[in-house]
C-alpha cells in the first residue's frame, strides 16, 4: 500500500517529430522550421514540433479537396459509422489520452480527462447527424401542386485553428460536426500543444474514416495564413485571443469564407447575500483556478454585492491559499503550471502591474514552493482586493490563477459592471433567489452565464460561444449552430405538369 | 495487485479512492472464501466479491463520464487515513468478520463521500447513497450465513 | 478453393431452454409451459421458450417500475453512454446475431444481416437523445418578463410486444428510444423466434445499463393481458397483424395508456409504362419475395399500368422463376422458407383459394425442390394473373411470396386502387416521370411510398407506421415520432417576482 | 487461408467474393515479394499486399454498413467462373507477372460489379469503380517496378 502522493506514469518520455496527418497518412514535414515542445512542470523538452510551409498546408488542403466530392456524397447513416468507431476508441484510450495532455499542457489528471470526456462527447454528438441534419418540406408549400422543400448541403473543406489551453477538446468542437455533416477537414492545433491531437488522429485513422476526409498540419501563422487565403478553404473556425480573432476574422471574410471566431474573455462572477456560501466557495474556485485560470470560461473578476463582501472574500482567500500546486501526473494536485514559460511570463507581469496601479494584493502566488519541480511555470492562487473598473486587472484578460475583486452595492451594479467590459464570454451569479437569477440572466450580455455555476461550459449539443469583443461571427461552435456553419440551406420548389 | 489509495483532495480521488476500496473488497472476500469451511459461509463472500467487481467497473464509468467541469472543484473533510482497509499481513488470509467489518466501514466512506458529492451533484450522492446500503447489506448477509 | 454453395456455419445446434432478463439477471423460468422453437429450414428443434404467467411479468414490471426514478434522473448524456456501448458491441457481433436469426426465422442471411443493420441503427439514433430530446424555451414568451419553456419528460415503463418476421430490429424500433429517453422497459419477443433477441439481451447486459432498465420476458398471450393490465406500465408499442393490434390497442386505452399499433398490410406496387424496367424488375422481385413475402412493407399486389402489363409480367415472372430456394445459411440462396408451420399452412391455403376463386396461376410455388431440406416450411415465388378486387387474393394479407396482379388502365385507377384497401401501409410507383411519382407520393393513403423503391422502409432517423386499418394510434415508431410518444411536453412558465 | 468464392447471386454474395478476392490477392503478393530478388519489386509487392489488406477492411464495412433492403435484390449476369483466381500450385510461389495478371483481372471484376450496380446503388458503383481504377493503378506499378 503506498502512501506517497500517487504518481501516475507518462505514456512516453519523448515523443519525437510530430508529423503531420495527410491524406490518411503520418508524413514527416520536410520544414526546416521547428519548435521543440515542453512540459511545463518539469521543464523538460517532450518533443519536436515542425512548422508547416504553406506548401504543406496546400499538399493538407488539397487532400482534403479531392476527398470531399465523395464523402460528400457518401450518405449520413454511413458518414457516421467511423465516428461511432472512433468514439469507441477514444473512450477505449481515454486514460491515456488525458496523460499525455497532462504532459505537453500541465493541467491536474483529472482537468484533463474531464476535457477528454467532452471531446469525446462532441464525437458522440456528430453521431447524430442522420437526425440533426435533417431539413424540412411542405407539401403544397409553394402553392397548390407546387412542393417546397430546404435541405441542407456540405460545402467542402473546412479548418480550424485552435489554442493551447484545450488540446484535446477544442478541435473536436469543430471537424466531427463538419465531417459528419459530408465536409472534409484540416485541423491546424497549437503548435505548442501538438502531442494529444496527434493520439487522437491515429484513433481517427484506426477508426477507418476515408482518406483525406480529416487532416492535421502543425504550424504557426504561416500556416494559418495559407489557409486563410486557400480558395478552397470554405470556412475557418478559430479559438484563441481577441487580437487573433480578429484579424483572422478580417481575412477570412476577405477572401469570401464563412467564419467563426472565438476571442478572449473577461468573466465576471456576481456573488449575492443570499449565497449559499457552503456549496459556493468550492464552485468559485474551481472557476477562478481551474485549469490553472486558463480556460475561456474561467472567472476572472469576483463581484461580491452588497454586505457579504468581507465573508465571501475571508472564504474564498482561504480556500484559495489552501489549494495544492503539483504536476498534473501527481492526482493530488489540484492546481497546474501555467502552460508555457512566455505566458508564465506574461502573467507574472500582470500581477505586478495590478501592485503599481494600486490594488491590494491578498494572496499572493508568485514564486510557490512546489516540491521537485524547481523549474515549473507555477504560480498560485493570486488575488486582488479593492480593485476598481478602470484598472488593468478588471479589463483586460489575464489568463492566469488571478483574481480582481470589485465590490459592488446592488444586483444592478453588478449586471452594469459586467456589461461595462468589452468581453461577453461567460458570467455566473450565485443566489438562491429566482428573481435574482432571472435578473442576470436576461439582462448580461455573455454566451454563456451560469446560477450556481462557475464554469458554464455547454456541453456538446449546445452551442459555445461568446457575445461583444468575445466572439465574432454568428453561429457558435457545437450544437445546432456548428451544424449550420458547417452546411449551406437550399431550397428546392417542385412543380410537376 | 497494488493497493493504491491517493489522498482525498478532488472528486476524481474520491472515485479512484473508492475504485481501490472496491478492488480491495474484492480481494479480500475471494480470499476470506478460501478459508472459510462453512458452504453458506463461502457462497456468501464469493457472491460479495463478484458484487465488488461489479461495483468497481460501474465507478469506473461513474469517475469518466459524470466527472465534468461542474465537479472539478477541491474537496476538503475527508481524510484518507480514516478508509484505508486494515493491512494485510504477509501470507494472512483475512477471515468472514474481518471481511464483514471492512464491508461496514466501506459504507461509512460512502457515507461520508454521499454528504460531500451532495452540494455539488445530484446523481454522484445518490450512487454513493447507494453503494453504502449495499455495503450494509452485504455485511448483514456476511453476518448471518455465517451463522 | 470450394466451389459447392457456401454453407456458413451455425453458431449452436441447440439454443436450450430461453431465460427472462429481470433486473440486470438471466433468470430460468418457474412457468410449467413452454414451447419448442423450430428451425423453419431443417425442422429440427433448436431451442424451449418459456411462456411467462402473469406473476413472472409482473416481477419484470417490478424491476423496470423499481429502476425508473434514478434511471429517470441520469442525465441524457450520461444515459447514452451504455447506448454507444451496446452499438459498438453490436458492430462486433454482427455476423453471429445474424446467423442465429436465419436458424430460427429462415430468411436468408443478406436479409439477416440488413436487418441487423437496422436494429443496430436504431441503437445509433437513440445515441443522439441529448439533442433529440430537447425542448423549446422562449424569453418573455408568457408576457413581458414572463418566461415559457417546454420540457420533455419521461414517463415511466414502457413495454413492447414484437411479431416473428423482424426478430433483431423490430425490438429496437422502441426500446433504445425509450430507454435513452429515461424511460424503463419491457420486451416481449415472439415466442418463435426469441433467440436472436435474447443474445442481443447478452450484449445489453455487457453494455451496462443499470438493473432493471430493460428487461425481456418470453411468452404469449398470457403474458401480453398482463403486460396491457399492469397499471405500472405506462404505455405499449405494438406490431402484428391487425385483429391483434385491434385487441391491443383497444385494451391497452381501456387501462388508459398510450399505444401505438402496426398491423397489417397489403400493398399495392404500381409500374407505369414509362417505368425503367432493367433497374425496376430486380427491385420488384426483392420486394414481392424478399423475406419470403414476410414483411409488412412487401409488395403484395402487382398493378402495371396499361399497355406495359404483358411485358412488365413476363419479365417479372421469368425473374421469380429464377430465384434460387435454400437455407438461409447457404449464402447462394435468394429465398428462405416461410417462418413456420403454421404459417406455412395458411399461405397454402389462400394460393389454394385463389385458385378456386377463379385467379389465373402464372407460377405455381407449391412443392418447390429443395434439395436437402425435405421438411423445410418453403414455398416458391407464386404468382396469380387476373386478379379482380373483390378475390380475397386482392384483399386479405397473405405475408408469403405470393402475388396478385391486377391490370388497370390509367395511374388514376392505380390510385383508387390502393386507396381502396382497408390497409394503408406501404406502396410503390415506378416511374420516370416526375408528375407521376408527385401525383402518386400526393394522392396514395400509406404511410411509407416507394419511388422506384420497393421497399420504402424509412430509416431510423425517419418514423415508421401506416395509415388506415395498419396502424392504430398516432405517433409513429422510430424517430422523433418515437421520441415524442416516449416523452412528455411538459410546459413551465415562470416569473420570478 | 481457404479461399471461398462463393456464386453472384446477390450483393451480398458479391461483396463477399471481392474479400476473397481482396484476400487472395494479398496473399500473392506477399508470397511473390518473398521470391522476386530486385528491390523496387519486393517493395512494389508489399505495397501491393498492403494495399489489399486496407482494401479488405474497407469492404467489409461496405458490406455490413450499404447492405439494406434496397440492393436485397438478386443479381444476374457476373459468373464466378470468370473471376476466380487461377488456383496455385502446391508449394509454388506465383511471380510479378502472375500478380499484375491477377490485378489487371481485379479490376474487371470491380468493373463488372460497377455496372451491375449502377441501376441500384450509386454509392457502391463508385466505390467499384475506384476499386477497380486503381488495381489498373497497382498493375501499371508492379509492371514498371520489374523493369
Amino acid at each position: 500500500m503506498s502512501t506517497a502522493p500517487r504518481h501516475l506514469p507518462e505514456v512516453a518520455e519523448h515523443y519525437g517529430r510530430m508529423r503531420h496527418v495527410v491524406d490518411g497518412e503520418f508524413v514527416e514535414s520536410a520544414s526546416p522550421r521547428s519548435l521543440p515542445v515542453f512540459n511545463p512542470a518539469t521543464a523538460g523538452e517532450i518533443a519536436t514540433v515542425p512548422l508547416a510551409d504553406s506548401g504543406e498546408v496546400e499538399t493538407a488542403v488539397d487532400a482534403a479537396h479531392a476527398a470531399f466530392p465523395e464523402w460528400r456524397e457518401t450518405p449520413p447513416n454511413l458518414r457516421v459509422q467511423p465516428m461511432f468507431r472512433l468514439k469507441a476508441l477514444l473512450e477505449e484510450h481515454y486514460e491515456s489520452i488525458a496523460r499525455i495532455l497532462v504532459q505537453e499542457h500541465g493541467k491536474v489528471i483529472d482537468e484533463a480527462r474531464g476535457s477528454v470526456r467532452r471531446a469525446i462527447d462532441n464525437v458522440g454528438f456528430a453521431c447524430g447527424i442522420p437526425s440533426l441534419m435533417m431539413g424540412e418540406t411542405l407539401e403544397d408549400g409553394g402553392a397548390a401542386g407546387i412542393d417546397e422543400e430546404v435541405i441542407r448541403q456540405p460545402l467542402g473543406v473546412f479548418a480550424a485553428v485552435t489554442p493551447f489551453n484545450f488540446p484535446a477538446m477544442v478541435p473536436l468542437w469543430f471537424w466531427p460536426s463538419a465531417v459528419a455533416c459530408g465536409n472534409t477537414f484540416v485541423v491546424k492545433p497549437s503548435e505548442q500543444v501538438p502531442l494529444t491531437q496527434a493520439r487522437i488522429f491515429e484513433l481517427i485513422e484506426e477508426a477507418g474514416f476515408p482518406d483525406g476526409v480529416v487532416n492535421m498540419v502543425h504550424g504557426d501563422r504561416e500556416a494559418v495564413d495559407a489557409l486563410l487565403a486557400d480558395p478552397r478553404v470554405v470556412g475557418i473556425s478559430f479559438v484563441g485571443s481577441t487580437p487573433v480573432a480578429e484579424h483572422i476574422y478580417r481575412t477570412a471574410a476577405a477572401h469570401g469564407k464563412r467564419v467563426q471566431c472565438q476571442g478572449g474573455a473577461k468573466n465576471f462572477i456576481t456573488v449575492m447575500p443570499d449565497a449559499n456560501l457552503r456549496a459556493a466557495i468550492p464552485n468559485l474556485v474551481s472557476s477562478f483556478f481551474g485549469n490553472t485560470g486558463q480556460r475561456c470560461l474561467a472567472g476572472a473578476v469576483l463581484v461580491p454585492v452588497g454586505e457579504c463582501a468581507d465573508k465571501v472574500i475571508e472564504q474564498f482567500v482561504a480556500a484559495a491559499a489552501s489549494l495544492r500546486l503539483g504536476y498534473g501526473l501527481d492526482e493530488t494536485a489540484q492546481l497546474g503550471p501555467l502552460a508555457g514559460k512566455p505566458h508564465f511570463e506574461r502573467v507574472l507581469s500582470f500581477i505586478e502591474k495590478g501592485i503599481a496601479e494600486g490594488a491590494e494584493l491578498l494572496l499572493d502566488g508568485r514564486s510557490p514552493e512546489v516540491p521537485g519541480y524547481p523549474d515549473g511555470a507555477f504560480i498560485g492562487p493570486t488575488v486582488f482586493d479593492r480593485v476598481t473598473p478602470q484598472m488593468t486587472l478588471a479589463r483586460e484578460e489575464i489568463f492566469g490563477p488571478v483574481v480582481a475583486i470589485l465590490r459592488v452595492g446592488s444586483l444592478a451594479e453588478a449586471i452594469e459592471l459586467a456589461n461595462g467590459s468589452r468581453y461577453g464570454n461567460a458570467s455566473s451569479i450565485y443566489t438562491t433567489s429566482g428573481k435574482h437569477a432571472r435578473e442576470y440572466k436576461y439582462h448580461v450580455r455573455g454566451g454563456n452565464i451560469g446560477v450556481n455555476i462557475g464554469v458554464p461550459a455547454p456541453m456538446a449539443y449546445f452551442p459555445f460561444g461568446g457575445q461583444k469583443d468575445s466572439f465574432l461571427g454568428d453561429l457558435h461552435g457545437q450544437g445546432r449552430d456548428g451544424i449550420d456553419f458547417f452546411t449551406d440551406r437550399k431550397v428546392v420548389i417542385s412543380r410537376w405538369v | 495487485m497494488t493497493e493504491e489509495f491517493p489522498e482525498l483532495t478532488s472528486f476524481g480521488t474520491l472515485l479512484g479512492f473508492a475504485q481501490a476500496l472496491e478492488a480491495a473488497a474484492e480481494t479480500r472476500a475471494s480470499q476470506a472464501a478460501t478459508r472459510e469451511s462453512a458452504e453458506a459461509a463461502q457462497a456468501a463472500l464469493r457472491a460479495c466479491a463478484r458484487r465488488h467487481a461489479k461495483r468497481g467497473r460501474q465507478l469506473e464509468r461513474v469517475r469518466r463520464e459524470w466527472l465534468n467541469e461542474v465537479v472539478l472543484q477541491p474537496i476538503t473533510g475527508m481524510r484518507r487515513e480514516d478508509y484505508v482497509p486494515p493491512t494485510l499481513a504477509r501470507d494472512a488470509l483475512p477471515d468472514l468478520r474481518a471481511v464483514v467489518r471492512f464491508e461496514e466501514q466501506i459504507a461509512r466512506f460512502f457515507d461520508d463521500a454521499a454528504e460531500l458529492a451532495a452540494d455539488v451533484l445530484g446523481g454522484l450522492e445518490r450512487s454513493f447513497r447507494r453503494l453504502a446500503a449495499e455495503s450494509r447489506d452485504l455485511a448483514g448477509e456476511l453476518q448471518s450465513s455465517a451463522s
